[in-house]
């Protein structure tokens, strides 16, 4: 496909995503449309918030759009919002939905096909799509309102945890040595929770006083219950939007952690996050007559 | 030769500790160190840091005076883990105290005025000082004006000094409970409705007050109805702040550092900050 | 002064520096450029925009013990801690030491930050001046440039067969070799930055305390801490004990002010409750309170904030939009 | 390995049946290493992840978790989702570096005084020849 009929083809699904959230405004469905609009680098894009008709001009759609929207309806709780939202996104939803989070009713769902986004970062736009992209089965939206754009006809690679088999089959002393040197990089900046879609806690572990769970020191210890608790809370709920990994400002490879968990959440319970509105997630069932591995 | 941190309490003991309500213990702390418990001079409304070793530090109001040369009294609310903490500390133990920091109660200003003094629960611990200064300089000031309300007649903090309070020349001590029991004989009403009540005229007076944000909010509109102007009224601000040397940048409201600026403000400056608190 | 040192002579020095103190450096981390104590010069990167965090990590750690406390017998000691070492920060650039001094504004007022003061002192700044400005870059807005001297001991600026030696003070005199030859050439034409009007700014924010713009742009905000974090001149913290087996440390650790128990008080009140309140405050100390304290506005223009932030709240943004505020306002 | 290494050892014991099994072994004068500390927990399925990791993080060796029997549990099914829960840690642990024997979940009844000592003794004896553990 060359760049021009790219491009045409952007146009064309960010004019009916305006065209949308007009409509949704004017008519008052929404009090709000979150999408995506430029940044200022003029490159990459950035979340917006429109609730005005006049500033749904701002909307746009490319490859950059990598934020996951879905985040934000739980700072809009009450409010009827409307969403842009990418197939990958939608499984937040589910989430969401599943977890009482969200009230279906109160949301629009602006379901938008994706052909993948790229790597960015501020004034950068990288060439090729993201690894969470190169595998993505969904064409389409999970759940949606309205389906905008067509249709992905992409082949998906499979997901093989290829790297994640790699790092299972080295010593556990030699995991251990990577994951401190990862952890000891953390800066407990906390971006990987508040990106995450399935970080809503009132209070989290890691700022509740009594008993103090985590300490303020920012020093390898304190980083490696942080961070391992925090993705075990996300066990069998992570859907694999890797926004903790994104934002992480000292690039700790934050995907490796929950694509393990991913990983093994299938084996041991048959179960994908975000796939199902309805069906619980396997820490809130159980079957009685499971045998799991330390049993046998 | 290494510099004296700041952040470094002196070490000091606690001499007794007393309940004054269920969940208030007036702690009586001695500096070890004889040259600086001479030179720890200080004065009504300034605060301190406490250290429970261990748990952490707080700010606390000093609620002793200096002239009384026993010690530093503080009135400790169980509230979090350093309050517990200090609570929890005999006579005897060692704790730390970094201070005196903040302003303070300009209370010379304050000679030839009518008084009035409205504090609720531990609020009036800021004000104890202020109250026990104006009774010991009877002579300098007018008429005194007491409110003080608690939740119920235990929670009343300073309860062993209403005799004295009360029979202090022109001195006049209002107590009031949000809910009474089978022993209490006396108001049972809010301070906002109390204050009301009692209207104290604003002609040369000054109203200090000090409690919980709710009953100072409506006692605030109780006073300006009365006609207090706003420099009339003067109250100290609570802050979340973790070294009292205008460093961590945690007590400040808009422009103003609680640690540095405050926490003694009329209510005519506040209305000037930028944030209200 | 200035000199002009080869690239041996530079490396030279440095290996005899690093005999001496403690040099700390910008290295390669896992794709990252930090600045870290080096064990070889080698490590040292030479080549780069800045570093993802500033140096102010070298003199207000991420985490350190102010004193601890050991118990002995029913007797209590306080045990400070000690700044041990001399130390030389290498390779930072101008507004990242335009930012240390403005951290000096608040740590060495009185009573000063001991601790700081101590590193301060017996640290010495080897600037390395920009011969590219970044995207993020706008240092000359904020009172700084990619050759500024204010702030450094002494600055580098790179030449094509090696470096010229700008000695700005005394204290870096007196860390260099005796034998570099005076640098009689003209100075490179420092590289063009972008400005933004930053006039007046300090004013107009003062007015847009209650404007709706803060609401708006905490919509997108997502609250994390990246942007104090990797800020040169953010410097608030937290200070908690750290009891063990017996002993107990008393360590501060940075904090921001977009944490959620930032500002709540023991008996439950918070000032700042809503996201825009807690985001306005993280402005609002940069453009007005560190100013009105300090004299001078608190963002030095590395950019680092915009370039980090995982949704692109940029401070020059907010600034132009500010701006643009003011004069909405005062043209209506 | 040092013949003087005691690995330090949490045990989280439900209050129904492990640590009613617990006390058998104790008051039947069963022996068994003194390298355990017991924390009495309501039911397996009290524990958090989070109580494991900080037994670890403050440098224990080694963390059982112990729980009723599945399907005798005092709150119908509080172990069940005791035991996804470890299933799923074990896994998680083993990948950070911390080997997953380290963690043992088991099923101990109140009457099985003898079994809940070997298991201790088995279990430290695992714990000795891990040798100690790399601090996390």
């Amino acid at each position: 496909m060359g760049q021009g009929a790219k491009s045409e083809m952007d146009m064309e699904l960010i004019q009916q995503i305006r065209d949308k959230a007009r409509n949704l405004l004017q008519e008052g469905t929404v009090e709000g449309v979150i999408g995506y609009e430029r940044a200022g680098d003029g490159l990459t894009s950035r979340p917006f918030f429109a609730y005005d008709s006049s500033a749904v001009e701002r909307l746009v759609f490319d490859e950059t759009c990598t934020h996951n929207l879905v985040k934000y309806l739980l700072n809009k709780k009450g409010k009827r919002m409307a969403v842009v939202v990418k197939p990958c996104d939608s499984r937040a939803i589910n989430l969401l939905l599943n977890e009482k989070q969200v009230e279906r009713d109160r949301v629009f769902i602006i379901g938008v096909s994706c052909p993948g986004v790229v790597e960015t970062n501020w004034s950068h736009k990288g060439e090729t799509l993201q690894a969470r992209c190169r595998s993505c089965q969904l064409t389409k939206p999970l759940v949606y309102d309205v389906l905008l754009g067509r249709e992905t006809s992409r082949k998906a690679e499979e997901e093989t945890y290829s790297d994640i088999r790699e790092a299972e089959a080295e010593s556990v002393a030699t995991r251990r040595e990577f994951w401190q040197e990862q952890f000891s990089r953390c800066i407990r900046c906390y971006a990987c929770r508040q990106v995450c879609p399935g970080c809503y806690c009132p209070v989290c572990f890691a700022e509740r006083l009594e008993p103090l769970w985590v300490g303020i020191r920012i020093a390898p210890e304190e980083n490696t219950l942080w961070q391992t608790v925090r993705t075990f809370h996300l066990a069998g709920r992570c859907i694999g939007c890797n926004e903790c990994e994104r934002v992480c400002p000292v690039d700790i490879p934050l995907s490796l952690l929950n694509r393990k968990l991913e990983k093994d959440v299938k084996r041991l319970f048959a179960f994908q996050a975000g796939l199902d509105p309805e069906e619980p997630p396997p820490f809130a069932t159980f079957k009685k007559e499971e045998m799991l591995e330390f049993e046998k | 030769m290494a510099l004296e941190s700041p952040f470094i309490p002196y070490v000091a003991a606690l001499k007794t500790a007393i309940h004054l309500t269920p969940d208030i213990k007036l702690l009586s702390v001695e500096l070890e160190d004889p040259d600086i418990r001479v030179g720890f001079d200080y004065k009504p409304g300034q605060f301190a840091l406490l250290s429970a070793f261990g748990e952490g530090e707080a700010p606390f109001g000093i609620v002793s005076l200096p002239e009384q040369g026993d010690g530093l009294e503080f009135a400790v609310r169980r509230i979090g883990t350093v309050t517990r903490a200090l609570q929890e500390l005999e006579p005897g133990d060692i704790l730390g105290v970094r201070g005196p920091f903040g302003n303070y109660f300009p209370l010379e200003d304050y000679a030839g005025r009518n008084i009035i003094i409205i504090g609720g629960g531990i609020g009036m611990a800021p004000l104890r000082p202020v109250i026990n200064r104006i009774l010991q300089r009877r002579d300098d000031y007018e008429d005194l004006l007491i409110v003080n309300g608690a939740r119920t007649p235990q929670d009343l903090v300073f309860q062993p000094e209403f005799p004295t309070w009360k029979a202090a020349p022109r001195t006049r001590l209002e107590l009031t409970v949000d809910k009474g029991d089978e022993n209490w004989k006396g108001r049972v009403a809010l301070v906002p409705d109390v204050v009301k009540e009692l209207a104290p005229s604003p002609d040369n007076a000054i109203a200090i007050i000090c409690g919980p944000p709710i009953m100072i909010r409506f006692t605030l509109s109780v006073l300006k109805n009365l006609g207090f102007e706003d420099n009339q009224i003067v109250t100290t601000l609570e802050a979340k702040l973790k070294c009292g040397l205008g460093k961590c940048a945690r007590c400040n409201i808009g422009e103003k550092y609680i640690c540095q600026d405050g926490p003694v403000f009329t209510l005519e400056q506040i209305s000037q900050f930028l944030e209200q608190p | 002064m200035k000199l002009f040192a080869s690239r041996d002579d530079l490396i030279c020095w440095l290996e005899s520096l690093l005999q001496q103190r403690i040099v700390v450096a910008p290295v390669r981390v896992e794709g990252q450029t930090m600045f870290q104590p080096i064990s070889k010069v080698e490590e040292i990167i030479f080549d780069f925009g800045n570093t993802t965090l500033s140096p102010k990590g070298w003199f207000l750690p991420p985490t350190e013990t102010l004193f601890s406390v050991r118990r002995d017998d029913g007797q209590v000691e306080l045990v400070p801690m000690l700044v041990e070492h001399d130390a030389v920060v290498f390779g930072l650039r101008p507004c990242d030491a335009r930012g240390i001094a403005l951290m000096d504004g608040p740590f060495l007022q009185e009573p000063s930050d001991t601790l700081y003061q101590e590193r301060r002192s017996r640290t010495a700044l080897v600037g390395l001046a920009c011969h590219q400005a970044q995207p993020e870059c706008f240092c000359t807005s904020m009172g700084s440039a990619p050759d500024d001297l204010s702030h450094v001991d002494i600055l580098l600026t790179e030449v094509e067969d090696g470096y010229i030696v700008q000695v700005v003070t005394e204290k870096g005199k007196a860390l260099l070799p005796k034998g570099w030859a005076k640098y009689k050439g003209k100075m490179p034409t420092p590289p063009q930055l972008k400005t933004i009007p930053t006039k007046e700014i300090v004013s107009a924010v003062r007015e847009l305390f209650n404007d709706p713009y803060w609401e708006r742009l905490a919509d997108r905000c997502l609250h994390c801490n990246i942007c104090a974090y990797v800020c040169p001149t953010c410097y608030c913290f937290d200070v908690r004990d750290y009891p063990d087996k017996g002993k107990v440390e008393r360590v501060r650790s940075w904090e921001s002010c977009q944490s959620p128990g930032f500002s709540l008080t023991a008996g439950g009140y918070d000032p700042r409750t809503t996201k825009g309140e807690r985001l306005r405050q993280r402005f609002y100390h940069k453009l007005l309170y560190f100013p009105e304290r300090f004299q001078e506005v608190g963002c030095v223009g590395c950019g680092r904030c915009g370039k980090a932030c995982p949704v692109n709240i940029d401070i020059r943004e907010v600034i132009s939009d500010l701006q643009q505020l003011t004069e909405a306002r005062s043209g209506s | 390995m040092s013949v003087e290494y005691q690995p330090k050892v949490v045990g989280f014991l439900c209050n129904w049946c492990s640590y009613a099994g617990a006390d058998m072994a104790g008051t039947s004068r069963m022996c068994y290493p003194e390298n355990i500390r017991i924390i009495r927990v309501p039911c397996s399925g009290r524990v958090d992840p989070l109580f494991v990791l900080k037994c670890f993080q403050r440098g224990a060796d080694g963390v059982l978790v112990s729980g009723c029997h599945p399907g005798d549990c005092h709150y119908t099914e509080g172990n069940y989702h005791t035991r996804r829960r470890f299933a799923l840690l074990r896994e998680f642990l083993d990948y950070l570096g911390i080997e997953k024997e380290r963690l043992r979940v088991e099923w101990v009844s109140a009457s099985e005084g003898q079994r809940f000592a070997e298991l201790v003794a088995d279990f430290t004896m695992e714990l000795a020849r891990l040798g100690p553990r790399s601090k996390i």
